[in-house]
Parts: structure tokens; sequence; C-alpha cells
């Protein structure tokens, strides 16, 4: 398969067998919504494939494409990668439904429609009829991916093909799409051809399993093979990569941030967060983004802050670097006070704070090249001569990992490891206490998750770095933590340290997003965080 | 209609009141500027043998001696309350004349609208239905092309051929209906360019869209999908396009109505700067103004109520993209 | 308006002309461009006539293989007068283009950058400005600054001084809220470092080919302008006014066409390279 | 009523004419707009005057059939026709000649009613002696009053009109005259359609016709393109093009299309030279530039042979006008031996320089005549070949009007295009003198000047003045004061052979009272 002249997939073949599902997994831009859009023939147009998609007996590739219509919906369902655009925003929800619907030899609109709820009930939507009137942006995330499987699955398809169908969804709605997904393999006889990243679902989920990387297969096979005994050198890195398989895969690393944490227990933390409270007004209603909010962290240590989109994480650190302004309540860092300062007052501070955002691509100028980029700060805090700032930058950049050669690239010309690497050289070249970390991983792949989480921690220990670190991944907390708050709806509903935590939680919140983790955990465990990506681009906007 | 909704509404309400206000200030200031006027130009005319006396005396009678801060707040007033004043060059009413223009301009502008939609509509669902090699791609360079032709070489090359060579329609009867046409084909083709690249920059990237690959992944025809799924999306921000160019229907008028002889809004601007007849000139030009912000106005206000994606978050107000950034949405542009 | 928009790639037009694949069509672009370019910098070397003193004996001559355009009423080879009328065709379009982007751009950027009541009072301006038409206004200020391409120009530049303030606003603010300038805030940035080093740069990627644009659009209203008479007195002779003057002379066509086909081509070019532009931005 | 060109072309009455013309001036009030070049069409059909003049300038009867003056011209007395009326059924009488007189001489400026440029400033009053006689009374000796009484200003309108504000004079359909044709409906910049007046019949004998016109409508319409204009005359959508450009007049001859050059009574084309401006100080530059025109070339190139030479600087035409055929003689050595006797040295760049300062003229193109750009950039080769440096600048209307004056710094050649009906009017321009033009700037300091203007002013009669006419020509000439280029032809009409018998009047408007048009 090709877009253009550009080969991404290369000499792929498995077989799904009747009722069977099979995993296709591999990293991001491996070729896995590739190869879903050519059993659909859905490429865009600047796409082709070769080669032969048998279904049912049938060679689909070659059909002309007025053939190979009534395949589509009616005997292969699709849902897609991407609930929030994968339904026309100006037509009711209804109304596409109807068109799934049109595929059923069902002549009467009423009993269609009736159908129509009947499997938005099915797939566990709560009001029917409110879904059907509603608008694609009037529903939630979760709820779409409700409406766009119901919609798979109701002219009764024999194969499924579902294109990472949670990887935008929550921990907790994550599970019970995967859930519902299930059900209705079994119940339908449906054959499921499920796409993703995340090793855990997999290993949860499917009868049979294919690891692809670049566009061919490293590994495929029956699922508990693949797991137990895996003989290609990637899917060996994949599995070692996974968090939620090797929780104390960093442990000598930690170890001297819990020596800290234990030492220094009579000495002021080196960040104090006390009774901070953030409203935001919006559309005349307040919302309570942070509420009462305190933790404290030890010098040396990692800080982790978990919790369910939307439960106020971002703003508790951005009211932590002053970027906002709390309501109530205190904060300092190392000594400092940070609340009730002005942007000029808080230089200062900012000298020894730095923050790396969570999309390692939008916190750096497309325009500046690297070195650049990670210069800015030496420049603007008007640190050592020019000599030494180029030194400094070659020092960072040395420190996270990056070759020299990359020095005079613009970000777009990096990929997307390197970016957050460049990101978190610009954070050390200031030589800062404290970095606080939003979220440093979640648009990467395990993999490359896993290189940069090595770097921070052995940055940590070398230069005795504090991390205030925020992150969806449960297993990727254990990892890398030392201590943890639990935010639930902008309280702390639960703190510790991360043998607490995970071992002996004590809140049914805690429990909820621990459970959620895949079951198969216990055997594989899970591995990559979410993705906010749509509920990000959705703020930017607005 | 939300409370939101309201709120936008009376906001953008006040914003066009002051902008029509602020837009009649601004004529007059800059026609202020232009150096002479029809009667004294007439006066100083050698060959009408005027004494500097008589001269001054005419002038005065005209209350052009006055400061400009009185003429303006004596035109304002005037305007506010509806009266438009005396032309200067012919000694008319300026309501009477413009009165006497309008229905030709307003025709020929619906006209050349109706036209550049029906271009458009032609060139960018078009590009839908064509292969995608050769057909396709030269039906989207016309755009381009289009815009790159000046629009009187198309009004002459028009008039030439239809005019005179084939006879289509007499020259000395502009307002006859095959008359009307072409000089509405003239006006129209520039405009119709720009529709076509939003509206084909909108068709791109709304069958690029997910959405359109998961309707196709649930059986829908290429027919179906685009009259079912695209045509909506992609055609709604045209309104905010069409409300865009409505100053350019105008301007654009006064070269065809040039060109085509036509005797409408456009030639008595023409007339009018020749002679540098104020009142005129600065009637058109608030009127002009007028009909941009009220039929701005309006593509604001029922935007929202056509396109359920459109979010009015207090007063904030975003609408999908054009094509390119000269066709922003006006609001996005204008609203702080 | 997605954030994807700002992680496009930025290379340099060179890097694009050789590193990149260029269609055809863009590359012949640039040829003609650069034709124009060429002729308005060094008209002597394109032909031997000369564009004012012609042979009065020789006037409305067709094209030949002696004047490949003909020649006008004068006697004068009408090519001559169209390389030689390109300096100021091309001039004019540039001054227009520079004004706009200019004041337009400062307009836009203050506006975007500030906020609150800067922002308000601009916005306002920009209004009135986009509510008067713009060709409308364009014949007013040339008529109020007087009769020559020069003015004719700075009335163009005057009436697209709202399309870039809009533009250049819109963009300043879609960059303003971009995580890298919070990020240089963080990093020491102050507001005048944010708004020149990250701000404008960015801002000014989508405007280059709207100024691009804008330069072909230019060349077309000054060449209207011009055909309504607010052009150069003789013996001048920019693309428009040898238009218009053809206009006159019907009879012998070549004297609009000839004219008409350099400007169409030079703007199509202009176009073209502005779309590709856009693509490739 | 038979006419002789009926009788003769065995055409008949009837038929619509289609003028087109390229602009309908501005306002509408009869004093403002009578001599505009385009309204002065209209006026020309919808009003009668006192007396005709025909092209060579001979004054015959009209609406006043016999007039007498005093012998030292300060007293007039006009005998009228009976029984002629307005189109608003108000009678032309006495009364109404003084009420226009009036007019004409005073305006309501404080309406915007201007007075009539060139009606004489020596008028005092008039009287209705009867319902036919009007006695005119001059402050000065006016020779001059007889022939004004048929220039295009002075047109009659009916009292009513007359007594009307301004605003109501501007809309045409509610002002009468008394002549032909009627407005029958216009529109402000577009159109203007007359009709014929069943029950007229006072038009002036001279022109062989006295009853009502024969066509039933003729139909100004404006079409601003000159290629237009003429297209539609060509392909038959039109009758009349007014205003062609010279260049394609050959060709459409040759298609058989009627074209008329007529010349109006006046001065030539050409140029006022500012004498106070350095270095048009010098009179060997002036009679070098007046050398160094190539005025057979202009015609040869610009225009037609249907132009003619400029033989003074008054139009041919003119009653008075004498041949310097030989003053204006193309000859180039001359005009470089005048300059380098006057110490122009040519430059390197063939530029003439003196003083450090290059040999420049100025000139600023007529807006009011087409041709006058061409006609300035082929002077400007000419005058380039014996070292002048021409800079040519053009206005519109309005900046032309106030940066463009007789003797106007920056404006050493003012170029000339304007029509009179009697030579005398020449005396008024020479210098300041009574309010003189002073078209040369040249205030009293010209004893030879001042002498001949006195004498020409006070002349009694025609006979005494020719002499001194002559003697002015020549002196002007010489002196390089005036710089003709052509005689002027400032109306081109290009027509449909099936149109025939229009009457071209001094000023070279086209009556088509007395025209006929076949199917
Ligand atoms: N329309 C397209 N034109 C050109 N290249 C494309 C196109 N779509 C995808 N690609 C490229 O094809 C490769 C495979 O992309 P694909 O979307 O199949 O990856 P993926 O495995 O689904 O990744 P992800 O996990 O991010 O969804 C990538 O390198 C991608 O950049
Ligand atoms: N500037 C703001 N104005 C209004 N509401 C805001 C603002 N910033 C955040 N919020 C709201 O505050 C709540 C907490 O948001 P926050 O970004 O802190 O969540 P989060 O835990 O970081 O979520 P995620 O995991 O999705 O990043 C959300 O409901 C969000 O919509
Ligand atoms: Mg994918
Ligand atoms: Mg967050
Ligand atoms: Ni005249």
């Amino acid at each position: 398969m090709a877009y253009g002249t550009h080969r991404v997939v290369t000499n792929v073949g498995f077989e799904l067998g009747r009722g069977k599902s099979l995993a296709l997994i591999g990293e991001s831009g491996s070729g896995k919504s590739t190869i879903a859009r050519a059993v659909l023939r859905l490429l865009p147009t600047t796409g082709h494939a070769t080669g032969r998609v048998e279904f049912d007996g049938q060679e689909l590739l070659a059909l002309p494409e007025r053939r190979f219509r009534p395949f589509r919906g009616r005997r292969i369902g699709f849902v897609p990668q991407d609930p929030g655009n994968s339904l026309n925003p100006v037509r009711t929800v209804g109304a596409q439904a109807m068109e799934a619907a049109a595929l059923l030899d069902e002549p009467d609109k009423a009993l269609r429609k009736a159908l129509v709820l009947e499997t938005f009930a099915q797939v566990g939507l709560d009001n029917p009829q409110r879904v059907y009137d509603s608008y694609p942006h009037q529903l939630s995330g979760g709820m779409l991916q409700r409406v766009l499987i119901g919609l798979a699955v109701l002219p009764r398809p024999s194969l499924l093909v579902a294109d990472e169908p949670t990887s935008a969804l929550d921990v907790t709605i994550q599970k019970r799409i995967l859930d519902l997904l299930s059900k209705l393999q079994e119940e339908l006889k449906i054959s499921l051809l499920l796409i993703t990243h995340d090793l855990a679902i997999a290993a949860e989920r499917a009868d049979s399993i294919v690891v692809l990387k670049d566009g061919a297969i490293q590994e495929s096979g029956n699922t508990a093979t693949v797991f137990s005994a895996p003989s290609s050198s990637y899917a060996r890195k994949l599995h070692g990569d996974v968090p939620a398989l090797n929780p104390d895969r960093y442990r000598p690393l930690r170890e001297p941030g819990f020596r800290h944490l234990s030492a220094n227990r009579e000495k002021t933390p080196k960040i104090e967060v006390s009774g901070v409270t953030k409203n935001f007004t919006v559309d005349g209603k307040v919302l309570t983004a942070v509420n009462d909010v305190s933790f404290d962290v030890q010098a040396g240590t990692t800080h982790a802050l978990v919790g369910e989109s939307g439960s106020g994480k971002t703003t508790a650190i951005r009211l932590l670097l002053g970027l906002e302004q709390p309501d109530t309540g205190k904060i300092a860092v190392g000594g400092e006070q940070v609340n009730g300062r002005s942007p000029e007052q808080l230089r200062s501070v900012w000298r020894h704070l730095q923050l790396v955002y969570q999309n390692p691509f939008t916190s750096l100028d497309p325009t500046w090249n690297v070195e650049k980029i990670v210069r800015e700060p030496l420049d603007r805090f008007k640190i050592g001569t020019h000599q030494e700032r180029a030194l400094a930058v070659r020092k960072a950049f040395a420190d996270v990992g990056l070759g020299e050669h990359l020095l005079s690239r613009k970000p777009a010309a990096l990929s997307g490891g390197q970016r957050q690497r460049v990101a978190i050289a610009r954070s050390l070249v200031l030589k800062p206490d404290v970095i606080v970390l939003d979220e440093p991983t979640s648009a990467l792949d395990v993999s490359v998750q896993a290189d940069i989480v090595e770097v921070l921690l052995s940055l940590q220990v070398k230069l005795g770095l504090t991390y205030i670190f925020v992150s969806h991944d449960l297993a990727l907390v254990r990892q890398f933590a030392h201590t943890v708050s639990v935010m639930q709806r902008g309280s702390i509903v639960e703190h510790g340290t991360v043998g607490e935590i995970f071992d002996t939680p004590r809140q049914p919140y805690t429990r909820s997003l621990l459970e959620s983790i895949p079951s198969g955990a216990a055997r594989f465990a899970r591995t990559q965080p979410l993705q906010q990506r749509q509920i990000f681009n959705e703020e930017k906007i607005a | 209609m939300s409370k939101a909704y309201l709120n936008y509404a009376a906001k953008r309400l006040v914003q066009a009141i002051v902008v029509i206000l602020l837009a009649y200030v601004f004529t007059f200031i800059v026609v202020s500027i232009l150096p002479g006027d029809p009667i004294t130009n007439v006066l100083n005319n050698p060959q009408n043998g005027f004494t500097p006396d008589e001269i001054k005396e005419i002038i005065a009678a005209q209350g052009l001696d006055k400061p400009i801060p009185v003429q303006l707040w004596n035109a304002f007033s005037g305007f506010v309350t509806g009266d438009l004043g005396l032309s200067m060059r012919t000694n008319r009413p300026v309501a009477t004349l413009i009165g006497e223009v309008l229905p030709s301009t307003l025709v020929l502008a619906s006209a050349g609208l109706a036209v550049a939609l029906f271009l458009a509509a032609i060139i960018a669902y078009g590009t839908q239905f064509l292969p995608r090699r050769f057909g396709q791609g030269l039906l989207r360079g016309v755009p381009s092309l289009f815009l790159s032709v000046p629009n009187f070489v198309i009004g002459l090359v028009l008039i030439h051929l239809f005019g005179f060579q084939l006879g289509v329609f007499r020259v000395i009867e502009p307002d006859s209906f095959w008359a009307t046409l072409f000089a509405a084909i003239a006006l129209g083709i520039p405009i119709s360019a720009q529709i076509a690249e939003v509206l084909i920059a909108n068709l791109d990237h709304e069958s690029g869209q997910d959405y359109a690959a998961v309707a196709r992944g649930r059986g829908l025809g290429q027919m179906r999908l685009f009259v079912m799924h695209l045509l909506k999306p992609s055609s709604l921000p045209v309104i905010t396009v069409v409300a865009l160019t409505i100053g350019e229907l105008l301007g654009g008028s006064l070269i065809t109505e040039t060109v085509f002889g036509r005797n409408g809004l456009g030639s008595l601007v023409q007339r009018s700067v020749s002679t540098q007849d104020l009142p005129v000139l600065q009637a058109v030009v608030s009127l002009a103004a007028v009909v941009f912000v009220v039929v701005n106005l309006i593509a604001d206000l029922t935007y929202p109520l056509l396109d359920p994606r459109v979010k009015l978050l207090g007063t904030q107000h975003r609408r999908p993209t054009t094509a390119d950034d000269s066709s922003l949405p006006i609001s996005k542009a204008v609203t702080p | 308006m997605t954030l994807a928009s700002l992680s496009s790639t930025p290379t340099t037009l060179v890097g694009r002309l050789t590193g990149l694949r260029v269609p055809p069509v863009v590359i012949l672009s640039f040829l003609i461009v650069t034709l124009a370019i060429a002729w308005s910098l060094a008209p002597g070397l394109f032909t031997g006539y000369d564009p004012v003193n012609g042979t009065p004996a020789q006037k409305l001559l067709g094209p030949s293989a002696a004047h490949w355009f003909g020649t006008d009423h004068l006697g004068r080879d009408l090519y001559a007068r169209v390389v030689y009328g390109t300096a100021s065709s091309v001039a004019s379009a540039l001054i227009a283009v520079v004004i706009g982007v200019v004041a337009g751009g400062i307009i836009g950027l203050l506006a975007g950058f500030f906020g609150g009541w800067v922002d308000t009072v601009f916005a306002r301006l920009v209004d009135v400005l986009l509510a008067i038409p713009k060709f409308l206004l364009a014949v007013i200020v040339v008529t109020a600054i007087g009769f020559d391409t020069t003015n004719a120009a700075i009335a163009t530049g005057v009436s697209a001084v709202a399309l870039f303030a809009r533009v250049m606003r819109s963009e300043v603010i879609k960059t303003r809220q971009a995580t890298f300038v919070e990020s240089s805030f963080l990093l020491g940035g102050s507001r005048w470092h944010i708004l020149w080093r990250h701000v404008l740069p960015n801002a000014s990627r989508s405007v280059l080919p709207l100024a691009v644009l804008q330069f072909g659009d230019s060349i077309l209203v000054i060449a209207s302008l011009a055909f309504l008479g607010y052009g150069d007195p003789p013996p001048a002779s920019d693309w428009g006014l040898l238009i218009s003057i053809g206009k006159d002379y019907l009879k012998w066509p070549w004297l609009v066409y000839a004219p008409a086909l350099v400007t169409i081509a030079t703007v199509l070019s202009v176009n073209r390279i502005s779309r590709w532009l856009r693509k490739t931005d | 009523n038979v006419t002789p060109a009926l009788a003769e072309d065995g055409a008949h009455d009837g038929g619509d004419v289609v003028f087109l013309i390229d602009s309908l001036g501005d306002t509408w009030i009869p004093n403002n707009s009578a001599i505009s070049s385009f309204q002065g069409h209209i006026w020309g059909h919808v009003t009668d005057k006192l007396l005709y003049v025909d092209a060579d300038g001979k004054v015959s009867p009209w609406i006043a059939e016999r007039w007498e003056q005093n012998d030292n011209a300060t007293e007039f007395t006009l005998h009228l026709k009976g029984g002629v009326t307005f189109s608003d059924g108000s009678a032309l009488d006495a009364a109404a000649v003084v009420a226009n007189l009036d007019i004409w001489y005073a305006g309501r400026k404080s309406e915007g009613i201007n007075p009539i440029g060139l009606f004489p400033k020596t008028y005092d009053h008039a009287e209705a002696v009867d319902a036919t006689t009007v006695k005119v009374f001059f402050k000065k000796p006016t020779l001059g009053f007889i022939p004004t009484l048929g220039y295009h200003g002075s047109i009659l309108i009916s009292p009513k009109t007359i007594a009307s504000p301004a605003s109501s004079q501007a809309d045409l359909s509610k002002t009468s005259g008394s002549g032909p044709y009627v407005v029958e409906s216009w529109k402000e910049g577009d159109y203007v359609k007359l009709a014929r007046r069943k029950d007229y019949n006072w038009g002036p004998a001279a022109v062989g016709q006295t009853g009502p016109a024969h066509l039933d409508t003729i139909t100004y319409k404006l079409v601003s393109e000159p290629s237009l204009r003429v297209a539609a005359v060509q392909s038959g959508q039109a009758d009349v093009a007014y205003n062609a450009s010279p260049q394609e007049l050959e060709s459409l001859k040759s298609e058989g299309l009627t074209v008329a050059t007529p010349r109006y009574l006046g001065f030539v084309n050409g140029w006022a030279v500012n004498t106070k401006l350095a270095p048009y100080d010098d009179v060997k530059v002036r009679q070098a530039l007046q050398a160094g025109i190539n005025r057979q070339e202009i015609i040869d190139t610009v225009y037609t042979p249907d132009w003619k030479l400029a033989t003074s600087f008054i139009q041919s035409n003119v009653p008075g006008a004498t041949d310097q055929s030989a003053l204006l003689a193309y000859n180039p050595e001359k005009a470089e031996k005048l300059l380098d006797e006057a110490g122009w040295k040519k430059g390197a760049d063939g530029v003439r320089v003196k003083d450090g300062k290059p040999l420049l003229l100025t000139l600023n193109s007529n807006p009011y005549l087409a041709t006058s750009k061409s006609i300035d950039e082929l002077i400007s080769q000419q005058l380039g070949k014996i070292g002048w440096k021409v800079d040519i600048r053009a206005y519109d209307v309005v900046t032309y009007g106030q940066k463009v004056k007789y003797g106007g710094a920056g404006v050493p050649a003012y170029e000339v295009t304007r029509s009179f009906i009697d030579a005398g009017t020449v005396a008024g321009i020479l210098t300041n003198a009574n309010n003189g033009e002073n078209w040369f700037a040249l205030d009293e300091s010209d004893k030879t000047l001042n002498d001949l203007r006195d004498k020409i002013a006070g002349a009694g009669s025609i006979e005494a003045r020719r002499p001194l006419l002559d003697e002015l020509q020549k002196y002007v000439l010489d002196q390089g004061y005036f710089i003709p280029r052509t005689q002027i032809v400032q109306r081109i009409y290009v027509q449909s052979p099936k149109l025939k018998g229009e009457v071209y009047n001094g000023v070279a408007y086209a009556s088509y009272y007395t025209a006929t048009k076949s199917e």
C-alpha cells in the first residue's frame, strides 16, 4: 500500500476467522489505519493498495467501486479512530443513523427508526431518543463512540473493523466500550479486526495478534504465544517498554528519590501548595476547577498528579507556575511565594522552575531552529557569554540523548520523541531545581516514552531535580513517581507514596481508576496513556 | 433562541451602528481632502469670466467657506435624519439622483451575484464528479484564471463579441435583459472565482474529514455522499464570503457600468468623483457602507442559526474555516 | 484553525524550489514572473526600440517579426512600450502591497496582541475600511492625492489595509494562544520579545501567500484605475495605461490584447505561486 | 410646410434618431449648462436664439427679425418675431427677452445660477418697448453684443422657468424653451429623449426651413467609450456617434458612414505662452518654439486630412482671420539657430542647457480634448530633436481647472481650445486691462500690443477693425506669444448614411432640426 509514491505498508498478510478477533498493534504511523482503510477501500484518492483482500472467498481489491459498495456497511462495519470527527457535524445523529439503517432490508421507515433506537439502547446509551435528535457536538466523546459502534453493528455485518475505538476516551469509559465490543462480538457472531497501539488491550481482547512496525509485520500469531514467547526483537522491546508489565524497571534510578523522601521528612519541602482553590466563570456559571488542593513535594523526588480528564490537574500546575492566580490558598516554590506575583516578579521564580508541556510540538516555535529554541532561556535570562551558552545548549542536548546534527533543524523535521526531548533540553539548560511535566509522554509511543522516562530519571539522580508529574497513566506513574495525589473534580481525594496508593487504595475512585486498567494487566499489564487530542484541540480553539 | 444568541445579536447590532456612523465620518474626512469642488471649478474656468468677488459670493452662498467640522456637523445631522442634501454638480437632490440609479445597480449586482454563485457552483461541485487527473485539474485552475483577467477586459471582449459581432444585445440599451446578463457575467466572473475557491477548499476539507470516510464506510455512493453530507457544510461558509463580496459587487459595478454604459451607482460615483461632487460621493459611499454592514450583520446573525457547529460562548463566536484567510468570517476578525 | 496548522513545515523559498517537487505549472509561473522582473530591471536588454519616440509614419502596424506586438498610434513599438512599462506596473503593485502589508500588519499585530481596547479601536477602524467598497475608496483616494501611478498604488494599498489587518489579527490571536508563546514567557521572554520573535514570524507565514496574491490583485486594481483614467501622464506605458489607450483604438485590437495578455499572464503566474506557497506551507 | 430638402430627397417626415454622446454634462440649469460641449446639443434643439450664426460666422435673423444700434454701439433695438411661444404656452415676447437678458447678465448667484460668462459685462439694462420690441442699453461701446446673441450661451428660456428655483431648473423636464423639440423624458447621466414640437414654425431662415422638424424623436444617449459609440453606429444600433477617435475616421468613411468635422469659430488649438516664466521671457526661445513644431506631422499622425493647418491663432473661418502661414512653417534649423543664439547649448544627452538648467517645457494636457495627450507626445518628440526636454502632465477636469491657469507658475504654455463668435473678443484676452484675461502674462508691458488692443476694442465698425486684427495676428505670432498647433475640430460626428440634412452652426453643434432619416 502506498500514498502517492510513498510506500507505507509492505507485504502484510493475515487471516481472521469467523467470529474471532484479531488485534493489529504497532506504534503510531506503523500503518495500522492504512490497513483498516484498505480493507474497506476507503483510502484517500492519493493512496492505493495492491495484493489481495479476500472476504468470504471474494477478492475485494479488484472489484469495481460500484460492485464493492454493497460490502461496505452491510457486510463490513467500520468503527473509526476519532469519534469527534466521524459524524457529520451539521446533520443530526439520527439522520446519519438512518443512513446505516437503510442498509437493512426493512422497507418501513418507522420500524427502521425503532431499530436504530433499539441499537442505541443496546450500546448503552441511556436516552436513545435524545441522542437521535442531537447534533454530534452535543454529545460527549464516549457517547459518540458508542453511537459509531451502534451504527457499525446496526446492519449486522459479519466483520467489524475497529480502528483504535477507545484511544480518544477516558480510562473509565474505555473499559466500558471494550466490554461492549466484546459482548456484541459474542452475541452477534461478528469477526473483529481490532486496531490498537495498546498492548494490554490486545492481550485482553484478541484471539490473535499481528505486530506491525514501519508497515511490515514483525510477528503474528495466537495472543498467548506472542506474549509469552515473543520471537522478534521488536516485540520483545515493546514488551519491555510497557510500564504496566515492568513496574520496577527503573528501581535503581528511583532509589535516591525515596531516600530523599524519608531523609527530608522534617525539612521544609521544595514545593508547598496549601488550600488552593480556583474558579472559572463560563457562561455565567461558576466552575471550580481546583478545590482546596494541598500537597508538598520534597526536593529530589517526583510527585505525580493523576485523575481522569478534566479533574483539574493542568489547572493545578498552572497555578503552581503562577500562570493563573488562585482564588484562595498559598503556593511556594523553593521558599519563594508564587501566588500574588506579577509576571515580572515571577521571572526569578521561573529561573528555577520550568515546565514541559503535554504536546511537544505546539510548545516549540515552528519558525525557529532547535538550537535557537534551546538557547532561548539563556538569552532571555542573560546567562553566560555567547560561547558558554552554545556549550550549555550542546550539553543539554547530550543530556537528553540527542545528536548535535539535529541542532540546525526546525521542529517540523523532528519526530515526536525528539521534539519532546528538545522541550526537555530547553527546560534543563537553565539548570532549574524543579521541572513540571504535564503529561510529557502522552503523545508518544511506548518505546519513545520509555527512553524519555529513563532520561528524566537519570537526570533527577544526577542533578537532584524535583519533578511534578501529571499523567493519566497509572502504570507509568507507578514506574516513575515517588508520591502521588489522586484528583477528582478539582479535589485531591487521596495521596501518599506510590506503594501506598497502588497497593492499598482507600478511595473507591482510586480503585475504579486502577481497575479500569485492562484486566489483561494481570498477565501483561496496560501500556499507553490516554490521548486527549480531541479535547485538547477543542479547548484551544474555543 | 438562547440568551447567548440574543446577547451576541445585540452586541453585533451595536457594533454595526457604530461602524456605519464611523464610516460616515471617515468618508466625510476623506472626501473633504479632495482638492476641489464642482462649483469653484466652473467658476474658475476663465471662459466663464467671473471676477474674484463674484466667485467668493457664490461660494459663500453654498456654505463651502465654513470650517470642515461645521460642514461635517451639518451634513451628518442631515444624514441621520435622512436628508442627503443637494448635489453640487447637478443641483438636484442627492436622494433623487441615487433613487434614479439605484434600481439599475441593484439589478446588476443581484444578477452578478447570481452569475457568480452559478459559476462557482458549477466549478466547485464539478470538481467532485470529474476524473481527478484531467478534467478536474483544469476546472480547479479556472478560479485562478478568472481572478487574473481584468474586469474591464472581460467586459470589452463580451461587448465586442456579443454586442457587435453576434448582435445578441444592443449596446445602447444596457438595461435590456441580454445586456444586463453580459454585464452581470463580467461583474460576476471575478467574484465567482473567490466563491469557487472557498467552496473547493471547503469541499476538499470536508471530504477529507473522517466523517466522510465513515459515511462511505456505511455504503454511501459519491453522489449521495455529496448531496447528503458534503453540500451543506461546505456551502454554509459561502454565506460569509458572499456577504463580504457585497462591497466588491458595488465597487466592481463602477467599472462594469462604465464599460457597458449602464447608468448606475458606479457611474454616478465616477461622474461625481471626476467633478468632485462631495454630497453625492458622501451619500453613495455611506450607502455602500450601510449596505455592507447590514448584509454582513444579517449573515453573522443567521449563520449561527444555520450551522449547528457554531458555538456562542458568551459573545464569542466561531465559524468553521473557510478557504483562505482573506475570506475569514468577518466576525472572526472583527469581534474582539 | 486546528493546532495542526501550526505544525506545518517551514522551509525557505530556495529550499522549496530545489528540494521539493515543484509542479511544472509553478515553474512556468516562476519563469514568467522572473521575465517580468527582468523586464522591469533591464528593459533595454529585451528590445532595441525606443518606448517614447516612435516613427509617426509607421503608426498602427500589425504584429510582425519587426514589431512583435505591432505599433501604436504614434508609431511606437508596442512590445517596447510593454517592456518599459513593466517597471512602473510592477513597482506600483509592490508599493500597494507594501503599504497594505505594513500598515495592515501593524494594525493587526497590535490589535491581536494587546487585545482589549486597542483591539476594539482597531477592529472598528478596520470594519470601517472594510465597509467602504475598496475600489470606491481607491478612486476617491487617488482623486484626493492626484492622478499618477504611484498615487494609484497608494490608493490601492490603502484599500488593502483592512484585509491584511484582519488576517494579521486573526493569525496573531491564533499564535498568541499557542503553547510556545506561553512557554517563551516562562523562559523569561518579555512581551516585546514574544511579539517580535515569536508572534510576528509565525503570523506572517500566512500573510506571505496573501501578500503574493495581493500583488497580482494590485496589478489589476491599478490597471483598472488607469483604465478609468487615474494613471500616469504620457509617455508612461504601464500595462493598464496601454490597455486603456488601446481601447480607444479597437480597430487595431492588438493594442488592447497584447498588454492585456501580458497582464493576465503575470497575474495568473503570481496567483499560481501564491496558491503553491499556501499549499506547501 | 414643405421644405426644399424634403422635396429633393423624396424623404418623409418621421423617424427616430439615437445620438451617442460621451457625457451629458453636469447640472441642467440653463445658464450653467448652455455652453457645455455636451448639453449644448440638447439646448440647441430645445431652445431658440435671438440670432443665428452660421458656420462661417455670418449673423442672420431668427427670433429677432431686425435690429438696430446707435453709432457708438451702446444702445441696441431688437424687433422680435410675433406668435412665438414656449412649450409651456407662454409667449416669447419682449418681456421674456428682457428676463432672459437679465439672467444672462447677472444669474442668481445665491442660488447657484451663474451668469453667462461671455455675456458682455458692459450690459446696463433692457426695456420692453412693446410686445415685440426690446431696447438694450450698455455702459460702454459693445460691438460684440449682436454676435453674442447667436452664441450658444444665449438660449431663450421661458420666464416661468427663469423664475423657478435652481433645484427646479436643474430638472430638465421642467424647463421650457421655444425650440423645435421638447424634452420627452430624461435621466441624469443616462439619456435625454427629445420629441418634435408640431406647432413649431419660427426656425431660422438661414437653414432653409422654418416649420416643424422632420424627425419624431432624437435621443441623446450617454456611452462613454468612444470605440463603443462608433461600433454601435457601425452595427446600425445608433445613428450618430459623437467624438470618435480621429484615427478611425478614414476607415469609417470607406465603410460609407458620414463623417463630419465642422470647425467652430474661435481660437485655434495652441498654447498661450507665459512670458513671465523663464526661459519663455526670451523672444528667441518663443520663436524657436514656433518654428520647432511640425504641424503637418500632427495632422498626419494624430488627425486626418479633415483637420486644417493653423494659419493664424484664430480659426480661418472666423471673419477677420488672416493667413499667417509663413510664420508657422516648420523650420528646425531656424529653431536650433535661435536657441544657439539665446545661449542654449546642446548637452551630451541632446538636451540644451543654459546656466546649468535644462531647456524644459511643461505641458498640461487639456482634459477636454481627447487627442491632446497624443499631440503633446508627438510634439515632445519633435522638440526633443532640437534639444527640448518636454514634461507632460495630465489632470482630471477639476484639478486641471485648479492648477492650470493662464500665466500660472509651472504653466509655461496654456493649451487653448475656445470658441467665440466675434473676433473682437480677442482684445479682451491680450492684457489685464479692463478685467482682461492676460493670456501671455504681459500685463501692460508690451506697448505695441496695448495699442492694438485699445484700437480694436474701440473700433466702431467691422471694416475699421479688420486691418487692426491682421496686424495683431502677425504681431502675436511673430513674438511667439501664441503657438498654434492645429485648427481645432472639437466636435466629430460619425453618422449613419440614412441620416441626412443636418446643419452645423458657428460653434459646430449639429442641429437635426432640418434632418431627415430614410428607412
Ligand atoms: N493520506 C495520506 N497521504 C500520505 N501519507 C499518509 C496518509 N495517511 C497516512 N499516511 C502515512 O502512512 C503511514 C501509516 O499511517 P497510518 O495512519 O496507517 O498509521 P497508524 O498506524 O494508524 O498510526 P496511529 O497510531 O497514529 O493512528 C504514516 O507514515 C502516515 O504518515
Ligand atoms: N481557562 C479556563 N477557563 C474556563 N474553564 C477552564 C479553564 N481552564 C480549565 N478549565 C476547566 O477546568 C476544569 C479542569 O481542567 P484541567 O485542564 O485542569 O483538567 P485536566 O485534569 O488537566 O484534564 P486533562 O486530563 O484533560 O488535561 C475543566 O472542566 C476545564 O474545562
Ligand atoms: Mg491510525
Ligand atoms: Mg491537562
Ligand atoms: Ni464652447
